[in-house]
């Protein structure tokens, strides 16, 4: 668990590159079921998460995968959110690969990610958040490292064992920040079309490079578009459809979390849910939350329904009038 | 009304901004203190967030509790994403680091990963850096706001998250940080500065009312002083009319 | 009407691309021979352009004449820079490149720069790589699309311009390319392509009614030739019609 | 000349980084006027040029250099146009550093260029396409280097001089672009508001990386509008306003170049000056354009009439028929 040492596959840009030939990068239909987009995560995966804490979380396929009982998970996401903690209390994940986790200011450190790391369950790999950054980056490149400024001299280079390059040019010492190459990743974004080509409103986070960086790409989407419309604002496509291997039409696919200007996070689902691992711990309350929102809804407009339709549309309230 | 060590924090804080300048902010009092800033006497400062957004307009009552959400992007200029929003730190636009601190130690190193020696079993499992160490790496200057008390004041931080000036003298420059650096702490006592050769914290100002004596009890090394401890000019009507304004329901303020 | 040689060379570099792929394409024939491909048994081809522009369609009679236009942008699904869409061919995602060349040599290797031995003082100085060097050095499997003269086929080109197999063997993975490389010329007299073992060009089929000596008589070195050579099928009245509806001006198409 | 030793200034990470430390990042006004601006270029200086090719090109701010007759300028651009042979004309430029130079297929092969070129006048620094994207991008990072699998073994590496670099993890040799921060950087852009914040509409080019790279940042606009208006649109804004130097409102900037969406480039202006170039020469036919569109009309207004307003209303209508 506590093996500092990088595993060369998240660094190995030739097999990295080889994977992605072997594969058809088809202009055609992407558009499938929540399951059959969960069903290609496998036992073991490296699992990118996009969004950014609790914005544009991919909660609808994430939810899928705990459904499916995958184990033996690595997740790496920049800022890691109550989507961490179920993975964590489901048993799925092993590793997480991380900048921060909790959930926000007012809701203290996380007692679930404290409980589950602090006792051996899972490790928790930590990387400055730029250097996540970058991670992803240079594999979106297809290099193995990007040289970077930032990580050095702290005792987080130990932990991810990252090593240094010289500038062939200055001689200067740079962090050479290794490539992440995820076998999955998992997007949620504001619209696409059925053949993949996605795009993103307001804050972009790191999806655009996560989509690159990865073998295999599932993307859910508030939206549902023609390849008409797409094709009326193409520079507002991030992810290009020959990337993206199954996409799933899911509004509120990111819920109790935020969609940039389409609904608020719900922080009072936060505070209920942080109330109760107060009152019963991090195992039985996150148990319990487990069998209530994931593995009883068969559908994920089940599950919404647990919140209701009121609480939907004022969390959308919500953010069109912070975004109008 | 009193003034609570928040208020305090942030009116002292501000005072650090000049104009015609950036800020990386974090959420909270330091973000607080940066848009004090931009009212009072830095109109031309340019507020910038971690979660990718540069140039919000904070709106009074809606203070965000993340840099991730919309609170924190209303009315921003430019939301670039959160790789390049740390590459404008790295290229040398971002004037100012603005960050808080769990464990900070004489040479100005802050933790916020674990406490304990063994990172791999932590006694305490913190939530970890997101975006602090590369504020601290990357910044032209970093500040840090924080209370003092004398846990969170160590001789030497149990793991160097956000590094500042490392083991001191030039080991920040031989360890391939040529930039940046802390080059103050504004707590609840006073004000402190690093000394320019051994890189140790000193004492530079003092707030009103509070004694050397103070800081020391609440300082867990010795603490350099500077040849002439100046008092700091207590939060004036204005600055704390403005300060609340911006946080009317006390979120922050305390 | 007869065949033209752009008719005969966008037919028959249509021919090499599959469906599901994606194809980083010239302006001129090769975006013309993608766009036939496209619509006759590859409609889940992505074409992807040089300015920075991914799944244009092509309108038929308004074809561009350069990367960097709107006509090459029409109704595109993504326009990401062109840095970026180089990137994506880096990381892998592009699986052919479709080029012309002014001068190849044995290995495949084409100069666009200069003519003459020294690069300084150049006899006569070309436009340049552009993406020509990127494209093959990144892509898949690069196909080039020419028209067959003694002039440009030479043994060896005075400029490196975009390598294929460099001196041959494994010189091109020695050279820090681990992927890619020419795959098939396609000339206005048949089609080539490359011994796995040397690397030196093969005649692997003729067009009908070329012989083997046009061949090497507008060849400037000696050509290998597969054990089966075997004859190109003609281009069809069905891939005219929907050439030549393409462009209708006959500004590519001669 | 023909030096192919890279100059420490192009990658010198340390100090690009120390001359941004020394600059105002301001919120404030940037607005001025057009020569203003070009009086920020001195002789001797690394010029970046926005755009691409014949494509938004920020041709009323080379044109002012020129009326304001600089000298011994390096003239950094992707794909080079008519705007560099008009500075390799006017005797404004001793080298340029691009990927290409002509103007485009039914032209053929610059006369210009080669004139300059092959005489010695000018010297042309060849790197491929993705290489200068790359030289761009690193300065933008503020590293004196990017890994990358591209130019390798072409004859491109020794003209440039670029180096390599092994990868501290495989031990894969890389070739390490080398960064390129200019002095100045020259760009047109659809819209911004008088603090500089800039949004491009279409193709973005490499005007992002550029003006992160640079130590000056020239910016004309298509549209000035208020700050209120950027703000509804954030995600569209590509430039952020603290890094802008100085702001010029100059609808058709551009112009016989193309702007997305707003104008078509003047094919036939282009046919015209090919042909008299075919005809009298490069010095020749260059130097009459340059006394008629630059040195003459005083203003951006006055060359604009040269080609009257049928011409720019008919671009405009062909633009619009390509982006509606």
């Amino acid at each position: 668990m506590g093996d500092p040492a990088l595993r060369p596959a998240e660094w190995d840009f030739v097999a990295a590159r080889r994977r992605l030939e072997a594969k058809p990068k088809s202009a055609g239909e992407k558009l499938t079921s929540i399951d059959d987009a969960a069903a290609r995560v496998t036992e073991g995966d490296r699992v990118a998460v996009g969004g950014c804490l609790f914005s544009r979380t991919p909660l609808a396929l994430v939810r899928e995968i705990l459904r499916a009982r995958r184990r033996g998970l690595t997740l790496v996401r920049n800022l890691m959110c109550t989507e961490g903690e179920l993975m964590m209390a489901a048993g799925a994940v092993e590793r997480v690969m991380t900048a921060w986790m909790s959930i926000g200011l007012p809701w203290g450190v996380s007692k679930v990610m404290r409980h589950y790391v602090e006792s051996g369950a899972v490790a928790l790999e930590e990387w400055s958040h730029l250097a996540l950054g970058l991670r992803f980056r240079a594999a979106a490149m297809g290099v193995p490292f990007l040289p970077a400024l930032t990580m050095l001299g702290s005792d987080l280079v130990a932990v991810g064992g990252m090593k240094t390059v010289a500038d062939p040019y200055s001689g200067e010492t740079l962090a050479a920040v290794p490539a992440l190459f995820p076998d999955v990743a998992l997007l949620h974004v504001h619209r696409a079309d059925r053949f993949g080509n996605s795009q993103i409103d307001g804050y972009p986070h790191m999806d655009a490079d996560i989509a690159r960086a990865a073998a295999t790409v599932l993307v859910t989407t508030e939206e549902l578009v023609t390849d008409d419309e797409t094709r009326r604002h193409p520079d507002r496509t991030v992810i290009p459809g020959f990337l993206v291997d199954a996409l799933v039409h899911v509004p509120f696919g990111s819920f109790p979390h935020e969609c940039y200007g389409l609904y608020h996070a719900d922080f009072d689902h936060f505070a209920e849910y942080t109330a109760s691992i107060d009152a019963r711990g991090p195992e039985a309350a996150v148990g319990e939350y487990l069998a209530r929102y994931v593995y009883g809804p068969p559908t994920w407009d089940d599950y919404l329904e647990l919140f209701g339709g009121e609480r939907l549309a004022r969390q959308r309230a919500a953010a069109r009038e912070l975004t109008a | 009304m009193t003034v609570t060590a928040s208020e305090l924090l942030a009116v002292q804080g501000s005072r650090q901004l000049r104009d015609d300048t950036t800020v990386f902010a974090g959420v909270g009092v330091p973000l607080l203190a940066a848009a004090l800033a931009q009212q009072r006497h830095a109109p031309k400062l340019t507020m910038v967030i971690e979660g990718g957004i540069i140039g919000p307009r904070i709106k009074p009552g809606r203070l965000p509790i993340s840099t991730n959400e919309m609170r924190a992007a209303y009315r921003a200029q430019m939301l670039p994403g959160i790789t390049d929003t740390f590459l404008f730190a790295q290229r040398g636009f971002l004037d100012y680091g603005f960050m808080g601190g769990a464990q900070i130690d004489q040479h100005g190193n802050v933790n916020t990963s674990v406490l304990g020696p063994d990172y791999w079993k932590p006694k305490v499992r913190l939530p970890g850096t997101g975006g602090a160490n590369d504020i601290a790496s990357l910044c032209k200057e970093v500040i840090i706001l924080t209370a003092h008390e004398k846990r969170r004041f160590v001789a030497r931080v149990d793991f160097v998250t956000s590094p500042a000036w490392l083991d001191g003298g030039d080991s920040r420059r031989r360890a391939g940080l040529p930039f940046g650096g802390v080059s103050r702490v504004v707590t609840t006592l006073g004000v402190f500065g690093f000394d320019p050769e051994t890189r140790r914290m000193r004492l530079d100002a003092l707030h009103p009312g509070v004694t050397r004596e103070q800081v020391r009890e609440q300082t867990g090394f010795p603490l350099l002083e500077a040849p002439e401890i100046s008092v700091t000019e207590p939060p004036t009507a204005d600055e704390l009319a403005m300060l609340r304004a911006l946080d009317p329901e006390r979120r922050f303020l305390g």
